[in-house]
């Protein structure tokens, strides 16, 4: 309602004392709610929806670990390593047994993966550059089918405009078309000769216009090219997001979001100038970790920081409870504490337009808050109070 | 940012006199902190450390700066190095050997490599000093060595490893059963030669791996019991459930790395054995494991209630004594090893950077200076 | 209906109060209660009061008697007085029935490969006791349905796999607290299953599952052998092994040699070499046949040799087991009709439908009567353990191991809702 | 005459038995069929009708397959020309009637995802042994449905298990589609959503596509006539207009229904609420898609949830849509905290009595665990005996929409009657004979299979066979390991 130093608390309400408050946290790659086998389907596409694979029976505790550690919203993705995630939500950690109640946005983003190991095996080099190909012009694709689309409403306009005169035309010669007809009839029986119908041709114009097919995936990938949906990238490797950064050049209104990035070092300036954010999993990797992660580095969130890139911080399914600790852990290797904050909350408000919603603390916000008794993002911090939609949900005297 | 900008000042300090980044030859070197963690609790503040030859020759707020020593100003926070309990840096590949069941007199020190790639990661998270242990697959994986960080080994005979639980075992040589490898190291310890012996007079400190569930981590507490052993337990999340157990059995304990899977057990492990007085440190097990994991298990520890006192000593101190070179390493006194970090903020949050690394006395790690103090 | 599967809490806010109202409100209706307890010096007039009563419309005592509205007291985990006729008290847990706590002696509560020793095919010096996880929830699940002593034995990857060790189902959660001392049990099997893994050495010669038998007449052979060898090394001490001893003793009685073996064949193999034994007076074997399905094909062999037979579980279609032996639904009560002594055992299926108590049930669908049915699953294994002067079955003095049953014990129409454990209420049926 | 029969079956059962391998033959099929109008009585020792209270000394009396009258011996007479089962010492129940099932197929599953043009008709196997286990322990209704790796499956139906083809079998053809929410193999919940969506959608399309066609059509030649000057004989549909609580097409009317893709058709029928559906639940959270489905598309009232013993979790979910279910052949369920790790257990009927839910058990198709057992189940968990038997009669009678059809002992129910050596809840008591549509179809005394298996019994010829297959096996194994090693 409203925010501020000097505010008349009103009758009834609850106060509760802190020192530091923000707004809850969002792990804009998590996994947290969803059911497992729905979040390693490698068999989804840009229509399936993250919604189908939202499971609210997972035991409540899970979510609680996630409230307890602040964070309060998680972005989740059918088939997260699939060529095609689909279309994502964001859920709200808040134990619920109905799904209506988890969802706050049913569909932030449509999402692809490029060059992901599965099975801890990576795709070949060629194959990679392929699937970039892939996506662009499934894009494409999307952009040219909504064009199409607006065709056939123009066509079809245009064409109940001419049946409608064609039938006009036609009603009004009737009387005439008539006599003619009777006259030639009894003509033809005078001379009995046969009756012949008089042969009735259409000129084209009065062909209805074919209906373009339908694809519920083109669909969504053109929601993607209007810029009306986010697009998550999942990618790791260099030289494929250059590739990537090349082919998309031309979609003006498409907003790509870069999970991942392992080595967006190399195109930081490219994804600084067109503000492309990078979700960055601040976990320490250690020696066996899968191919595109290779060059996996903590200092990766700062550098990309410093260099003006807009960076989010995300849990890549690894557990959203531990993605503000993992946060400390970026803060320890170059990025800046104030960014780290704005990492987990109004970035990722602004990238999946929570920004009415989320994120920050302003009237007319969703009240998704935590009470702290210091600095957020420390270890010696402890978050005293969560609040979810305005509802209590973690407080001190709460177990889990 | 004034952080950085007096660092930088103290960086141009030290640039200016080149060779005095090592006190190797014999000049000493001076450090002031803004906060000195001694290692035992206590923290000075504007403490002055000054060492000579890579030992520590004074510690204190007002240590006397002998004359021509450079003094380093350092705004941010200064503890001895972070010791990991049971590491496999620098042994690339060749830390086990499940061959035989028992190895009893291999000797970890012969695989270390001093300058690998690994170790070097290790230096960029403030580790110095490392316990390098075979990986389990065997009953008795060899003996441990204590090492310095890019550095030389500083003891040869920390730990005999022991697994007593399931993963001492291999499914094609003796012993594929728990009940045999517990008949076998009974065999090895009831009528002890050579190392066992000597682990059995309490000599030699055992590094016990127990295994993951409850009942092998109970197995390998009586184990220890029974004949006596001194040293450590690793390798299960379920150490803390048993604190009281670990306590009367004399024990200390290195606590798993941090994994968002097994992590909640591992909190609460530190926090119960905290509780009991049981001394712990942590172990790392890196490459496998990132270096930066063994601050932020302790972080996960400080967020789970763990005091971030508790924490640095579990990290410095207490596992040097844990090691058997608390003599050497693990706190700023007078006598031990100029083994040092400066920190950007308390050495228990991972949020605060390595600004630099001292190993006997010598620079051995420098942060690159970082931008993000200036476009501030 | 919910219940958790760790009741201590309930158990001791159980144990505690019913002290002072037991001494208070029991003393006046029960004027016979101090001759009751001969014991009890005449300088202490009040009887020290009962840890915990409870009182069952029916008491299955085991020994052939039904006692009608009896009232059960425990203390320090043993029953120390069971008194039929009685009204129940006020806040006493009531029943409708109450038998001895079930035992089953082929549990299976192993943990699999780690309890057995294979890298050679015979251990008897081996105890699983080494390898048994008490917090595996199998023990409390087994406990739920009312089996409250369990024998473990190792893995059948072995010829002669080692020492069982015989334990409840709750209680300490330290193996060696929570053994029963009773007869020494040695474990091995006959069949297709401890040369499974085996293969002849060509190929592949450095694993030493190539040195061990591939077919049964493989295992039969070591099985003598292990006998001869140990009889052999006691006349030269030099060729002695780990395990002789276990071996002699076995021959001597001292130990009960429990044999898995499903088929005829197998039940037939087993049989002989006690026989053999006998022949070349080496001994005679106290042999069990565990999981003998088939034992219902020739009983003749088995009472010719008064052999013990623990049956596995009844199945739908008969067949049973790895080596395909069908088990008869009336094999058990053709074999107590032979005068055998036969034990139930659920070999691991359930906890659903195929829980040793039901396992009873179906064995008196086969025609098994009420009491030999209680038999099989209490007193009969309770003695093959050698545990008679404490399990298997109700009265003054036994251990306080219950099985509480909402109805007649082995009806399918009725199940256990209690079970207490020395004592202990492990599961609460209210 | 049923004696008679009998030693001839006998006979024609050893040879049967000497091919059969290791599976003994159905020696008791008295494959008499009822001719219409031909009487059968049966006189018990007690008639639990389970439409009202248990007749002492009780006459059930039917007439061309129907039960014409149940009584007490004094009230009921038995006709003349009737044939008679009189059995004092033996009790008489209505049938059990199996929900739901897979068995009796020769294969359950078709690897096809959207299949709805299949019929399980195709695959029923009358001689398969589970319809024999059936009548053992007292089914003589079964509803077979395809298994549940499908996204659309088969059409169902009930049958009797007895009967030489399927059509002597049937009891109901189209007794409702299959439907899986839960995800087949190599799919996961979130693509399974999406397919079924999508072939709705697919048929929603396609329907439109074809009024489409006829209205072009139709409008052109509107056209042409008024252009020839002729008058238009009123062009009417040929078809019927779409009938749906869900969604709807304009002017289906003008489709004649013939014209609809064949493959579609039984879809369609469901839209319109002509058939039930089965819709398999692996998972709580696969109830909400279900119900989603089911209303969305109008097939609320008809849906039937097949259920896996995990969703108990979605029961309100379940009351608040007021379907019927069917629960899985597991009736209590042990549920792990995740903190604690300590175990509860959950008995699953409980819960949905509580909420209200009608619901049928199922059997898993074996002595074990049969209906009778799964009822007995519930007596022993604290349900009274009427609430335990209607789980396994009436209620899955109601739920198969054949209520008074089967599953009870009443005047126009099919004269299907089980009689039994006592209480059908007890370990102890067997079903001694069965009759179905008034034939006697099973009497234990000739079943020589329940004979092996209770008493070991093995007719001569049969012993090698009945050992081999296992043995055999189990050598060839051994054989392998030494083939290598040779």
């Amino acid at each position: 309602m409203q925010v501020g130093s000097d505010l008349t608390i009103p009758e009834g309400a609850r106060l509760i004392e802190g020192d530091v408050v923000c707004a809850g946290f969002m792990d804009p790659w998590g996994s947290l709610g969803m059911n497992a086998a729905a979040v390693v389907d490698m068999g989804t596409n840009a229509a399936t929806r993250a919604t189908d694979g939202v499971d609210p029976y997972i035991d409540p505790w899970y979510r609680n670990r996630a409230l307890a550690a602040g964070v309060t919203a998680v972005r989740v993705q059918a088939g997260m390593a699939s060529v095609r995630g689909g279309v994502g939500a964001v859920l709200s950690t808040a134990p619920a047994a109905d799904l209506e109640s988890m969802i706050l946005l049913r569909d932030s983003n449509a999402a692809a993966g490029l060059g992901l190991s599965s099975r801890g095996k990576a795709p070949d080099v060629f194959a990679r550059i392929g699937a970039v190909d892939k996506l662009v012009g499934d894009i494409n694709s999307g952009r040219d089918y909504s064009i199409v689309h607006a065709k056939y409403a123009r066509e079809m306009e245009a064409w109940n405009k001419a049946i409608a005169e064609a039938e006009a035309k036609l009603e009004k010669d009737f009387k005439k078309a008539k006599k003619d007809r009777d006259k030639e009839i009894a003509e033809a029986k005078e001379d009995d000769k046969e009756f012949k119908e008089e042969k009735y041709k259409e000129d084209k114009l009065l062909k209805r216009p074919k209906l373009p097919k339908q694809d519920v995936e083109d669909a969504v990938m053109a929601r993607v090219a209007s810029g009306e949906l986010p697009l998550v990238v999942t990618i790791h490797r260099a030289a494929e997001m250059r590739e990537l950064l090349k082919g998309t050049a031309k979609f003006k209104r498409l907003r790509l979001v870069i999970a991942g990035g392992t080595e967006a070092e190399a195109v930081a300036d490219q994804l600084a100038a067109r503000s492309i954010p990078v979700i960055v999993r601040p976990i320490p990797l250690g020696a066996n970790r899968p191919d595109e992660y290779s060059g996996h580095d903590l200092a990766l969130a700062g550098r990309l920081a410093d260099a003006g890139v807009r960076v989010l911080l995300g849990s890549s399914g690894g557990g959203s409870a531990d993605l503000p600790l993992l946060a400390t852990l970026a803060i320890g290797h170059g990025l800046d504490r104030d960014k780290a904050l704005a990492a987990l909350t109004t970035e990722v408000a602004r990238t999946f337009d929570l920004s009415g919603e989320l994120g920050s603390l302003r009237p007319g916000r969703r009240a998704d808050l935590l009470v702290l008794d210091g600095e957020p993002l420390l270890p010696t911090t402890t978050v005293r109070y969560v609040l979810s939609g305005g509802r209590v949900l973690i407080s001190p005297d709460s177990q889990d | 940012m004034h952080t950085n900008a007096l660092l930088l000042a103290s960086l141009a300090f030290v640039a200016s006199a080149p060779t005095s980044a090592s006190s190797s030859e014999g000049d000493a070197l001076a450090i002031r902190a803004e906060k000195l963690h001694v290692g035992d609790g206590t923290v000075i503040e504007n403490g002055i450390v000054v060492f000579e030859a890579g030992v520590i020759t004074e510690v204190g707020k007002g240590a006397p700066v002998p004359k021509g020593v450079v003094l380093i100003e350092h705004a941010g926070h200064l503890s001895a190095g972070l010791i990991a309990l049971r590491e496999h840096a620098g042994a690339v590949g060749e830390s086990n050997d499940s061959t035989r069941a028992v190895m009893d007199e291999a000797d970890l020190s012969y695989a270390y490599r001093p300058n690998h790639s690994e170790v070097q990661g290790l230096l960029a998270e403030g580790i110095t000093t490392f316990v390098l242990a075979p990986r389990p697959g065997s009953l008795v994986g060899g003996l441990c060595a204590v090492a310095k960080t890019g550095s030389e080994v500083i003891s040869r005979r920390a730990y005999l490893s022991i697994c007593t639980g399931a993963n001492g075992l291999t499914s094609n040589r003796f012993p594929t059963s728990l009940q045999g490898s517990q008949a076998e190291l009974e065999r090895r310890f009831s009528w002890p030669r050579g190392v066992f012996a000597t682990a059995v007079k309490g000599e030699l400190p055992v590094m016990l791996d127990g295994g993951s569930s409850r009942t092998e981590v109970q197995h390998a507490i009586a184990f220890a019991r029974r004949h006596g052993l001194k040293g450590i337990l690793v390798g299960s999340t379920r150490l803390g459930e048993m604190a009281a157990k670990i306590r009367a059995a004399g024990l200390g304990v290195a606590l798993s790395s941090y994994s968002p899977s097994t992590g909640r057990r591992v909190v609460e492990g530190a926090v119960a054995l905290a509780e009991m007085q049981v001394p712990f440190g942590f172990a790392l097990g890196s490459p496998n494991n990132h270096p930066a994991n063994l601050r932020l298990t302790a972080a996960a520890c400080i967020r789970g209630g763990l005091k971030s006192g508790e924490a640095l000593k579990a990290l410095t101190s207490t596992a040097a004594r844990l090691a058997g070179v608390g003599d050497k390493v693990g706190s700023i006194q007078v006598g031990l090893a100029a083994d040092m970090v400066l920190w950007s903020g308390e050495p228990t949050d991972p949020g605060s950077r390595v600004m630099a690394v001292y190993v006997d006395g010598d620079e051995v790690f420098r942060a690159e200076d970082d931008e993000n103090g200036d476009d501030k | 209906m919910i219940w958790t599967s760790f009741l201590h809490a309930a158990c001791l806010t159980l144990c505690a109060p019913p002290l002072q109202d037991a001494v208070v409100v029991e003393q006046p209706q029960e004027p016979e209660a101090p001759k009751a307890q001969p014991a009890v010096a005449p300088v202490v007039p009040v009887v020290p009061a009962a840890d915990l009563r409870l009182h069952a419309e029916r008491v299955y005592t085991g020994t052939g008697e039904i006692l009608k509205n009896a009232l059960i007291e425990v203390r320090d985990g043993k029953i120390s007085s069971v008194r039929p006729g009685r009204s129940a008290p006020e806040g006493v847990l009531q029943v409708k029935a109450v038998t001895a706590g079930m035992i089953d002696l082929s549990a299976r509560l192993h943990s699999n490969f780690n309890s057995v020793e294979q890298s050679t095919e015979v251990q008897p010096h081996l105890d699983v006791a080494g390898s048994v996880d008490l917090h595996d929830k199998r023990f409390a699940r087994l406990a739920r349905t009312g089996v409250t002593t369990v024998l473990v034995n190792p893995l059948d990857r072995n010829v002669i796999g080692g020492r069982g060790v015989a334990l409840k189902t709750h209680g300490p959660m330290e193996v060696e607290a929570r053994r029963l001392n009773g007869r020494p049990i040695l474990r091995g099997a006959i069949g297709s299953e401890p040369s499974a893994a085996n293969h002849a050495a060509f190929g592949r010669p450095t694993d030493f599952y190539s040195r061990r038998p591939t077919t049964r007449m493989g295992v039969e052979w070591e099985w003598r052998k292990a006998f001869f060898d140990a009889v052999a090394a006691k006349r030269l001490p030099e060729k002695d092994f780990p395990g002789a001893e276990d071996l002699r003793e076995a021959l001597a009685g001292k130990r009960t040699v429990m044999i898995q073996a499903w088929t005829t064949q197998d039940i037939r193999t087993a049989v002989y070499l006690d026989e053999e034994m006998q022949r070349e007076g080496f001994g005679d074997l106290d042999l069990v046949i565990d999981a003998g399905a088939e034992a219902w094909k020739e009983p003749g062999i088995l009472v010719r040799n008064s052999t013990i037979v623990v049956l596995p579980p009844h199945t739908a279609g008969g067949r049973v087991g790895s080596d395909g032996a069908f088990l008869a639904w009336n094999t058990a009560s053709l074999l107590v009709g032979e005068g055998l002594t036969v034990c139930l055992s659920a070999h691991g299926a359930g906890p659903g439908s195929a829980t040793l108590g039901h396992q009873a049930g179906f064995a008196m669908r086969g025609g098994l009567s009420f009491d030999q049915a209680l038999a099989a699953v209490t007193s009969a294994p309770a003695s093959v353990l050698g545990l008679s002067e404490r399990l298997g079955t109700v009265h003054e003095g036994m251990d306080a191991d219950l099985a509480l049953w909402n109805g007649r014990p082995f009806a399918a129409t009725s199940r256990v809702t209690g079970v207490l454990i020395d004592g202990v209420i492990v599961v609460d049926p209210r | 005459m049923i004696q008679q029969s009998t030693r001839l079956l006998q006979r024609i059962a050893q040879t049967h038995l000497a091919l059969t391998l290791g599976l003994l033959g159905c020696s008791f099929l008295l494959s008499a069929q009822a001719e219409a109008g031909e009487k059968y009585a049966v006189r018990a020792g007690i008639v639990h009708t389970l439409a009202g209270e248990a007749i002492p000394n009780g006459v059930i009396v039917i007439e061309g397959g129907r039960i014409t009258a149940v009584g007490s011996a004094d009230d009921v007479k038995i006709p003349w020309d009737a044939e008679v089962l009189d059995v004092p010492h033996l009790e008489a129940y209505p049938g059990f009637v199996e929900a739901h099932t897979s068995s009796g197929m020769d294969r359950p599953n078709e690897s096809v995802s959207v299949a709805p043009f299949l019929n399980v008709r195709d695959s029923i196997d009358p001689v398969a042994f589970y319809f024999e286990d059936c009548l053992r322990s007292g089914i003589t209704t079964v509803n077979v449905q395809q298994g549940n790796a499908c996204i659309i499956g088969a059409v169902g139906m009930v049958v009797k298990p007895h009967g030489m083809t399927v059509e002597e079998m049937l009891v109901r053809p189209r007794a409702g589609l299959k439907i899986s929410a839960a995800p087949k193999s190599g799919m996961s919940r979130a693509t399974q959503a999406q397919t079924l969506r999508g072939a709705f959608t697919g048929l929603r399309l396609h329907l439109e596509d074809l009024v489409q066609q006829k209205r072009t059509g139709n409008d052109f030649s509107r056209r042409e006539a008024l252009y020839q000057g002729r008058d238009l004989a009123g062009e009417r549909g040929k078809g019927r207009a779409m009938m749906s609580k869900g969604w709807t097409v304009e002017g289906l009317e003008l489709v004649p229904r013939g014209e609809v893709d064949e493959k579609q058709e039984p879809l369609l029928d469901l839209v319109e609420g002509r058939v039930p559906a089965w819709i398999y639940c692996g998972a709580p959270m696969d109830v909400r898609l279900a119900l989603e489905i089911a209303s969305d598309n109008g097939f609320l009232e008809r849906t039937i949830l097949v259920l896996d013993d995990s969703c108990w979790k979605a029961a309100d979910l379940i009351a608040e849509a007021g379907v019927s279910v069917v629960l899985d052949s597991t009736l209590v369920r042990t549920e792990m905290d995740p903190k604690t790790e300590e175990e509860e257990e959950v008995f699953i009927p409980g819960v949905f009595k509580d909420k209200g839910i009608p619901f049928a058990l199922s059997s898993r198709n074996s002595t074990t665990e049969s209906l009778w057992f799964q009822a007995a189940m519930c007596v022993a968990h604290g349900f009274t005996r009427a609430e335990a038997l209607a789980a396994v009669t009436t209620t899955p009678a109601n739920i198969l929409g054949l209520e008074g059809e089967v599953g009870c002992l009443c005047p126009g129910a099919a004269g299907n009657v089980l009689l039994t050596s006592g209480d059908p809840l007890s370990v102890t008591s067997f079903v001694e004979y069965v009759v179905i549509d008034g034939n006697l179809v099973y009497d234990r005394s000739v079943d020589i299979r329940t004979q092996h298996l209770l008493e070991g019994v093995v007719p001569e010829g049969t012993e090698s066979h009945a050992e081999e297959p296992e043995v055999e096996e189990d050598t060839r194994k051994k054989a392998g390991d030494e083939g290598g090693s040779r």
